[in-house]
């Protein structure tokens, strides 16, 4: 990992490219530092901490925030008063580790890579410049990063809403949306930034939640752009919890004088001019492109749209225009959090493609001593105790907690580390182990989230099982909550490791296993996410099998006419099909269907009924990429009047240029037809796109007609934005209509009358259109049947659940199972063949693996115990535990145990027993826990 | 059984357990009902349902004492002086039942004149019950009839164990209880056969029935039926022997069914009195701590292998059925007998166990000679059955006591052999727990048992662990005049300060390495095993 | 009757027949045989009841390939239905030759004319739970009275396991009961409520309401009342009749039926 | 609901947890025993249900079971001695016995 450094320039070709990075000097070495923090406590500098928004100070000498990888300090040369008067250099004179190198230069580094992927992410817009809002006036006029940092217990009020100007806390707080989106006048940006209404709504619920007063919160929007998945749910329950949102852009926001407050001077929809006083104003600001990164692109060749994001294709999203270079991420496009962990492993997918040959050529093989068998020997236990710098130490007298746990049965070694996780320590510790013969370990720091995987390391290299050791969290579960009361945090402290050390003396080592991985993958659906990612696996050399259940490939996008930037979809589909059927790593099965499943991760069994025959297949991994439909209204006159018609039968009339397109005059769309309503309660996600396409479309062929969107919120998000402004200049028409006022329909011989009311004009409005398009929702197949074959959950709008909305999108719970395309969510082409590579990417792990470690912790059914009442069966939600029916008892398949323990939990016998969290040592620990 | 048998004119339980539910009031002395006698104490909470008052007496707070109206917790020994303050209120409060006493039994003048001097502040002085206490269960055993005195071990293992019988016989004659439904005197046998093992002869002094060797003509009858005299001197008791042994007088020892090494007082003493054996016989399910020093090893039957009856401690006479064919090469007790006695040159020969008792019951008037195999089914028949229509007889004494009147006995009170000192001043107690029987020969052996209770302990009050900073599981070192040993420590209210309880069971925490064995009652020979004088320590890791 | 068992022994149609035999006057259960018709003249319907699907339990680990007749009761019905769902006995192996126990106005509500009415004295109406109590009449008390109630109840046990032993559907090769971690040992009485409770939480979704522990109980604890509570919070929470089907444990209802939330906490106390 | 790492678990959770509540409840040992959904990210509600629930533990008072499982003798009655006044159909206490100790 290079820190500090950036690339100054890219030359070669893909799969063989020269990279030069200019590395900064940080002096401070790195293997040195053990980040105590003492050079910052006397460096006398301070410095607006940009991390923190510039609301608090930092020092010269600084790590940018406590949880920075690595956690090193650096000097910030600009501000170093060594460097910029020639005296000072307290920071070297205090460091305990002699760290401090003023001699450090720049380095310049030559690297040979085959691809490179770009993701140098966005800054958020600065408003200093927009002086209607006053952010560069006002104290208490914030923007949304600021107000991040302000809710944050890290941040500069530890979490207390405060706000900047008299650390008061607010009783009324205002967010204004498209502060720097969406604007054309008083910046370039017309594209909308995607996250930020979400980010409002959020905000607004924590700082409710954080606040102890009634919090009134209220939102100024012109859309609400809450389209992910479960989005509009969420924005339903602020409406619920009494969040105000008001569409209208505000017009100014002045001071109140004598006060620190706020003027908010508004027009509502109906055109009346308000004024509120806030305490406080959060600017939702948008995303940007740094200029240094502009600038990197234009020297590498990097085409940028006049936005400066990368210029990328729908079917290609995330290719650069040179070759060998690719990006994800805010570069490519404004967007959330899922989208971007999607694009980074599809990113990953097509960077490794062209490099597929040369895989596991490069490895290197661990050498790690021999497991030294504990199992005889009485628990000799070790227990270090970490200041982790002042952040333990500063509150929890360590060497009192040190002392106490040398007092505890089996404790044969206490050391006190200041930074027990540092090499350094971890060196020491490796000794201690095999010096004093420890068969357990207790480290009482931080959490095991972090830290648990690099201690465990540590007995690993000190001939230790991994699994003998504990941790006491004395920090996050202590220093840090009972900062202000040392003498109970110290008597936590030793709670807590009496309990760990408790458990530790009870551990077993846990052994996993190798299983060897099928090296082929399955997808299921062959439109274009299915078929995308068949290609990425089969191009990087897996040999798939792709099901369909229909006779065609292509799925959705055969009704599709253009993508959202012009694309031709068709001509794209055949493509893909072509090559799909062409691959000689592919075995297609159209008409296809899964009878069955077997297995777990790299070794699947599945049942394919294709026309013929029944088909059995051994696969490692599975893709599901069965995708989703056009909801069919009922409502509308669809299906008893011919001029109302869906996009998809829209699309069709434009593919076969049909002539009533020509001759139709008024054409009216309506959105949101099934969707966000009570039967669909969510946002389909396309539709808005794609009625200003259409509606661009119509215009395009006949500059004449007369379009009319009725919509709720338009949400063209990201750079369609800039389709909706066109559709806007182009004279379509767009009135907002309100869930309770629908457009009412009536026959109207080969027209149909649509009224409306236009909210603006506050009148009703009549229209008889020629063509009525219902931009209806795109609703799941509820595929229960795939659900269960595969074990994987679906939420309740029959969207297949992924593993973590976040931080796992294309993942599932159930291991070696993956999704992608419309069976997760509604999506436009773009986001489906990002999800679909992926997909391939995230099951391209698996595969390039020869086995897969199973054991640890997981489940074990002693079959001495067990009764055979298979209670636990029944109970397992991941289908892991099976009969045993010569013996009469139940058996763990520790290749699918989670190690959940819901058959722990449900065992009358107590036969079930969850490795590492077994009752025995639960009850130790909760006697640990009691014995104070 | 002596004190008993002096008293009414026979040692055994004067009442039936079913009747128990019907007393009107329960004292409950020297007895952990719950845990020795569950089935009794069963009857007890019945009864306390029903509407009985319930009193218990015990050194120690046991799981009876939570259902009391009122317990009380008399110093360890000090039976006599509590029952002597209870007598001294209730003729104070003229609660005595006069007529019956005039009627039906002899000796209370000389009873009244003793118990004058026993008020309640010297009762108190005595035995730590408070005055008021002692008032409340006076009144409650005198004015709840039919009043049921339930004692066990408490009561007897003392050197005063048959005065302290004597004295609960006085406290039932006195209030009228003996004789009638649901009152009585009732000792809880310990073992399922104790009270037949007397019945058959199994004391020095007595054949079947409580038939004495020394009376002619009872010789006389058992020489006939044996063919072989009958000595005329009672022989030894176990307390007795043990000095024989040392003293050479006594060279073979055949024990049947007991673990002397474990139950005995005074474990040294008794180790050095077996190594003075010529020749020691165990007859045993399994290899006990006596069994294994032993010279020959008889392995006797289980009770699920073998026929013949017992006779509980309502002298309830019932059959064993054989449930499972002896296991190995064990016997049945009778048969090693039998077989013992023919190598032996007497030629003894039954062609089953009901042969036996049919000669049991031509044998023993009175008591057993109505009984049959037949007769008894799966209820069994309580003696005295004299005749065979006879319908047994659940409780004794109903007109007229077996000795003619009953005998009140005036008795003073005495400390026990040994009180606690400067040097040893705990007092130490012993008894069973309730997942253990004994000596543990066939309970430490149950894996279900066994993880109930694994290892001996010793019971201290918290104020005592806290004087010496024990905690629990804590190792305790004990020590007496007679030894030493170690036992985890039980922090429990289980047990008053100042007193230490250890079970029984467990050979590795031999407990009687503490008791004393030259402490016994003169008559019956009961060792002392309930009061000594101990010290305690903490055992600490040098 | 006799004829039935005799013709079921004879074709094969079950290997042993589990009933009752009487001797010296008293039933007692009885494992009848092909090689000895001749006990079936014995072969009674008694009002003393045993559990006889346990014994066919204990035979079928020892011998699984064993088909058993039996005498069945409505109790032994629901109680071969539990041992079915929890995979202990397999239906195709087991015959009952059906006894009629109830004319019984109770039978309702899983109640048997077979079981002794139970006999209250004052004193416990006072201080325990009548044996012979509803569910209904139980929750007029306060909670420190329900407390009360109870832990009297409790406090009579002498661990004789007598309760589990009965037990027809208890078929664990370990108890819970016996494990030191979860009660203390060595103590009468057993740790309270935990021994209880456990046994309480066990016969969640399996207790049939047979009675034969309280039966069994020499200390008379209400035992049959505390597990009829648990199979009726089973019903309200689970949605399940314990012992009424022979497929489907209540363990197995989950997902999209769970429509409980956590309840608040409430600050306030809900009895004083 | 339904956000559980584990699937369904906190289903199973919550129907073994009113099941335990409803039972405690029985036994008069109500409100000793709490479930709440709070997600990493919700530390603000941790905080306040484990506030909440620590005072209303705390005006509980304490546990009442140790005078039970103890071996005192003192146990049975003076817990029973509390409750027993509003027994439904209780009959009159017993007159206190009478003080013959003079």
């Amino acid at each position: 990992m290079l820190t500090l450094s950036e690339v100054t320039d890219i030359s070669g070709e893909e799969g063989n490219l020269q990279v030069k990075v200019l590395q900064h000097p940080r002096f401070v070495d790195m293997d040195k530092c053990i980040a105590c923090g003492t050079c910052a406590e006397k460096c006398p500098k301070k410095v607006e901490d940009q991390y923190n928004a510039g609301l608090m100070k930092r020092k010269a000498i600084y790590v940018p925030y406590s949880q920075t990888v690595p956690l090193k300090y650096a000097i910030d040369k600009d501000n170093c008063i060594y460097f910029q008067k020639g005296k000072c250099r307290a920071c070297e004179k205090f460091c305990p580790a002699g760290a401090i190198n003023f001699e450090d230069t720049e380095k310049e580094l030559d690297l040979k890579v085959g691809s490179v992927i770009m993701a140098p992410g966005f800054t958020s817009f600065d408003p200093s410049s927009q002086d209607t809002y006053g952010y560069a006036a006002l104290p208490n006029v914030v923007t949304s990063l600021e107000f991040e940092r302000i809710l944050s217990a890290t941040g500069p009020f530890m979490g207390h809403l405060s706000r900047p100007s008299d650390k008061s806390e607010p009783k009324k707080i205002a967010w204004f949306q498209c502060v720097g989106s969406r604007d054309m006048n008083r910046c370039d940006n017309g594209y909308c930034s995607s996250v930020c209404c979400m980010y409002a709504v959020k905000q607004t619920l924590i700082a409710k939640e954080h606040s102890d007063v009634d919090l009134d919160c209220t939102v100024f929007f012109m859309d609400m752009r809450t389209h992910g998945k479960d989005f509009d749910r969420y924005y339903e329950h602020a409406q619920e919890e009494g969040i105000r949102f008001i569409r209208s852009r505000v017009h100014s926001a002045e001071p109140v004088p004598g006060t620190d407050d706020v003027l908010v001077t508004y027009v509502d929809e109906r055109g009346h001019q308000e004024r509120e006083i806030f305490h406080m104003v959060v600017l939702s600001t948008g995303l940007e492109i740094d200029e240094h990164v502009v600038a990197l692109s234009q020297r590498l060749g990097i085409e940028l749209d006049p936005y400066h994001f990368v210029q990328s294709d729908t079917f290609h999203p995330v290719a650069t225009s040179v070759s060998g270079i690719y990006a994800c991420g805010a570069f490519t496009g404004p967007k959330d959090i899922p989208q971007s962990v999607m694009e980074a492993s599809a990113a990953a997918c097509a960077a490794t493609q062209p490099l597929a040959v040369s895989r596991n050529t490069q490895t290197k093989t661990v050498e790690i001593p021999a497991e030294k068998d504990v199992t005889r020997e009485p628990p000799k236990i070790g227990v270090f105790v970490c200041n982790c710098g002042i952040n333990i130490g500063g509150v929890i007298r360590v060497p009192e907690v040190a002392e106490f746990a040398g007092t505890l049965p089996h404790v044969v070694y206490v050391e006190e580390n200041l930074f027990t996780c540092s090499q350094d320590t971890q060196d020491k510790m490796t000794a201690v182990i095999q010096e004093q013969g420890l068969n357990r370990v207790v480290v009482a720091a931080c959490t095991p989230r972090t830290h648990e995987e690099l201690f465990q390391e540590t007995l690993i290299n000190a001939g230790l099982n991994k699994y003998l050791f504990e941790m006491a969290n004395i920090r996050n579960h202590d220093s840090w909550v009972h900062a202000n009361d040392p003498d109970a945090a110290t008597q936590k402290a030793k709670d807590l490791v009496r309990m760990a050390v408790a458990k530790a003396g009870l551990l077993s080592p846990l052994h996993q296993t190798d299983l060897p991985v099928h090296q082929s993958a399955l997808v299921v659906g062959a439109g274009v996410a299915g078929m995308t990612a068949a290609l990425s696996l089969a191009q990087q050399g897996y040999p798939v099998h792709l099901v369909e259940k229909s006779g065609t490939f292509g799925g959705n996008a055969l009704q599709l006419h253009r993508a959202y930037q012009g694309e031709d979809v068709s001509a794209y589909v055949k493509k893909l099909t072509d090559e799909v059927s062409a691959h000689d790593r592919i075995t297609v099965y159209p008409e296809s269907t899964i009878q069955g499943v077997d297995g777990f991760i790299g070794n699947f069994t599945t049942e394919i009924q294709t026309p013929d025959t029944t088909e059995t297949i051994a696969h490692g991994v599975a893709i599901l990429a069965t995708g989703a439909r056009e909801y069919k209204p009922d409502e509308y006159l669809y299906g008893s009047h011919k001029a109302v018609l869906t996009h998809s039968e829209m699309d069709r009339l434009f593919m076969n240029d049909d002539p009533r397109l020509k001759a139709a005059q008024n054409v009216v769309f309506i959105q949101c037809v099934g969707s966000r309503d009570e039967t669909h309660p969510y946002c389909s996600k396309v539709c808005c796109t794609h009625s200003v396409e259409s509606a661009l479309e119509l215009k395009r062929r006949n500059p004449d007609i007369n379009v009319y969107v009725l919509y709720r919120d338009m949400r063209t998000y990201g750079k369609r934005e800039d389709l909706y402004r066109e559709a806007r200049k182009a004279g379509i028409l767009f009135v907002r209509y309100a869930l309770q006022e629908k457009p009412k329909i009536s026959d109207s011989g080969d027209q149909v009358r649509v009224v409306f009311r236009d909210p603006i004009l506050d009148r009703e409005l009549a229209v008889e259109a020629d063509f009525l398009c219902l931009a209806t929702a795109i609703v799941s197949y509820h595929d229960q049947t795939l659900a269960q074959f595969f074990k994987v959950p679906m939420d309740a709008d029959g969207w297949f659940l992924e593993a973590h909305q976040k931080l796992r999108p294309v993942d599932f719970a159930n291991d070696g199972v993956f999704l992608c395309g419309m069976n997760h969510y509604p999506k436009p082409l773009d986001e489906s063949i990002a999800q679909a590579q992926a997909a391939a990417s995230r099951a391209l792990t698996v595969l390039a693996m020869d086995t897969i470690n199973v054991g640890g912790v997981v489940c074990h059914i002693d079959p001495d115990l067990c009764a055979g009442c298979l209670a636990c069966m029944n109970v397992c939600p991941y289908g892991a535990i099976s009969e045993d029916k010569e013996k009469n008892v139940a058996e763990v398949n520790e290749a699918l145990c989670k190690g959940c323990g819901a058959c722990a939990a449900t065992c009358p016998c107590e036969a079930a027993i969850l490795m590492g969290f077994n009752n025995q040592e639960i009850y130790a620990q909760i006697k640990g826990a009691l014995a104070a | 059984m002596a004190g008993l048998a002096a008293a009414f004119g026979s040692g055994a339980m004067t009442n039936s357990i079913a009747e128990i539910e019907d007393a009107g009031c329960i004292l409950i002395i020297g007895s952990n009902t719950t845990s020795c006698h569950p089935l009794i104490a069963r009857r007890v909470l019945r009864a306390k349902e029903k509407g009985a008052k319930l009193i218990v007496a015990d050194p120690r707070n046991i799981q009876l004492s939570r259902f009391a109206d009122v317990s009380v917790n008399h110093r360890l020994g000090s039976d006599v002086a509590l029952l002597n303050g209870m007598m001294h209120l209730i003729l104070q409060n003229d609660w005595h039942a006069k007529q019956y006493i005039a009627e039906r039994t002899e000796g209370f003048e000389a009873l009244e004149e003793t118990l004058k001097a026993y008020t309640p502040e010297k009762v108190q002085a005595i035995t730590g019950v408070d005055v008021h206490d002692l008032g409340k269960i006076t009144q409650l055993y005198a004015t709840h009839p039919p009043a049921s005195l339930l004692y066990a071990m408490g009561i007897t293992q003392h050197t005063t164990g048959v005065d302290n019988v004597k004295s609960c016989c006085n406290l039932a004659m006195l209030c009228g209880n003996v004789g009638v439904y649901g009152g009585g005197v009732n000792p809880l046998r310990g073992q399922n056969n104790v009270q037949g093992a007397c019945d058959m002869g199994g004391l020095p002094n007595v054949l079947t029935g409580y038939q004495p060797v020394t009376d002619a003509g009872v010789r006389e009858k058992f020489a006939q039926a044996w063919g072989r005299d009958i000595p005329e001197k009672p022989g030894l008791t176990i307390t007795d022997m043990v000095p024989a042994m040392l003293e050479g007088k006594l060279k073979g020892l055949y024990v049947i069914g007991e673990n002397p090494k474990l139950s005995d007082p005074d474990w040294n003493h008794l180790n050095h009195a077996l190594k003075q054996l010529d020749f020691l016989v165990v007859q045993d399910l399994f290899l006990s701590e006596t069994a294994q020093v032993a010279d020959v090893v008889f392995s006797a039957a289980s009770v699920a292998e073998k026929e013949g009856t017992v006779t509980n401690t309502e002298r309830r006479c019932m059959r064993l059925h054989k449930a499972v064919d002896p296991i190995h090469n064990t016997l049945p007790d009778w048969e090693i007998i039998s077989r013992l006695s023919t190598a032996m040159a007497y030629d003894m020969s039954y062609e089953n166990p009901e042969a036996i008792f049919n000669e049991i019951a031509s044998l023993t008037p009175n008591s057993y000679a109505g009984m049959t195999y037949e007769r008894m089914g799966l209820d069994g028949l309580q003696w005295p059955c004299p005749d065979p229509h006879h319908p047994g007889t659940p409780y004794l004494h109903k007109d007229k006591f077996a000795r003619g009147k009953g005998r009140f006995h005036a008795l003073e009170y005495q400390d026990p052999a040994e009180m606690p000192d400067e040097e040893y001043p705990y007092f130490l107690t012993t008894g069973r727990m309730f997942a253990h029987f004994h000596t543990g020969t066939m309970t430490r052996v149950s894996p279900h048992l066994d993880v109930e209770q694994k290892t001996g302990y010793a019971e201290i009050n918290p104020t005592d662990a806290g004087k010496l900073t024990v905690n629990e599981g804590d190792i305790l070192v004990l020590s007496s005049r007679r030894g030493r040993m170690e036992a985890p420590a039980h922090v429990t209210e289980s047990v008053e300060p100042g007193t230490i309880f250890l079970p029984i069971h467990f050979g590795e925490n031999p407990t009687n390495v503490l008791t004393d064995a030259e402490a016994f009652d003169p008559l019956a020979k009961i060792p002392e095993f309930k009061v000594s004088a101990v010290k305690i320590e903490k055992l600490t890791i040098e | 009757m006799q004829d039935t068992v005799k013709a079921w022994l004879e074709n094969g149609t079950i290997d042993v027949f589990l009933g009752y035999k009487k001797v010296d006057n008293h039933p007692l259960p009885h494992c009848f045989t092909k090689a000895r018709l001749e006990e079936l003249e014995d072969l009674v319907v008694s009002p003393d009841r045993y559990p006889l699907e346990k014994i066919a339990t204990h035979m079928t680990t020892a011998k699984p390939e064993v088909k058993i007749g039996m005498l069945a009761r409505d109790c032994t019905q629901r109680a071969l239905n539990v041992l079915y769902i929890w995979n202990q006995l397999d239906p195709e192996k087991i015959q009952t030759l059906n006894v009629n126990c109830c004319p019984s106005p109770l039978k309702e509500k899983a109640d048997c004319s077979y079981l002794r009415p139970a006999t209250v004295g004052d004193y416990k109406k006072e201080k325990g739970v009548n044996n012979a109590a509803l569910l209904e009449q139980l929750s007029e008390y306060g909670q420190e009275e329900r407390l009360g109630r109870w832990m009297y109840e409790f406090q009579k046990c002498i661990k004789c396991y007598g309760c589990r032993n009965i037990c027809p559907v208890c078929f664990c090769k370990e108890c819970s009961l016996e494990h030191e971690d979860l009660i203390k040992t060595g103590a009468l009485p057993p740790e309270i409520p935990v021994f209880h409770l456990i046994r309480a939480v066990h016969m969640a979704g399996r207790c049939i309401d047979c009675g034969l522990c309280e039966e069994a109980c020499p200390m008379d604890i209400p035992l049959r009342l505390l597990y009829r509570k648990v199979n009726d919070i089973v019903a309200q929470v689970f949605d399940y009749k314990t012992g009424t089907s022979a497929s489907q444990s209540p363990f197995n209802i989950l997902g999209d039926s769970v429509t409980l939330e956590p309840k608040p906490i409430q600050l306030t106390g809900t009895d004083s | 609901m339904g956000d559980c790492h584990y699937l369904y678990g906190n289903y199973m959770t919550i129907k073994r947890i009113t099941f335990l509540q409803e039972l405690l409840t029985f036994l008069g040992l109500e409100g000793r025993i709490h479930l709440a959904w709070i997600s990493s990210a919700e530390a603000q509600k941790f905080v306040q249900v484990v506030t909440d629930f620590t005072e209303k533990v705390r005006a509980l008072g304490p546990n009442p079971l140790p005078t039970f499982s103890h071996n005192k003798k003192a146990a049975l009655s003076s817990v029973l001695g509390r409750g027993m006044g509003k027994t439904p159909g209780s009959s009159p206490p017993e007159p206190a016995l009478q003080e013959v100790y003079p």
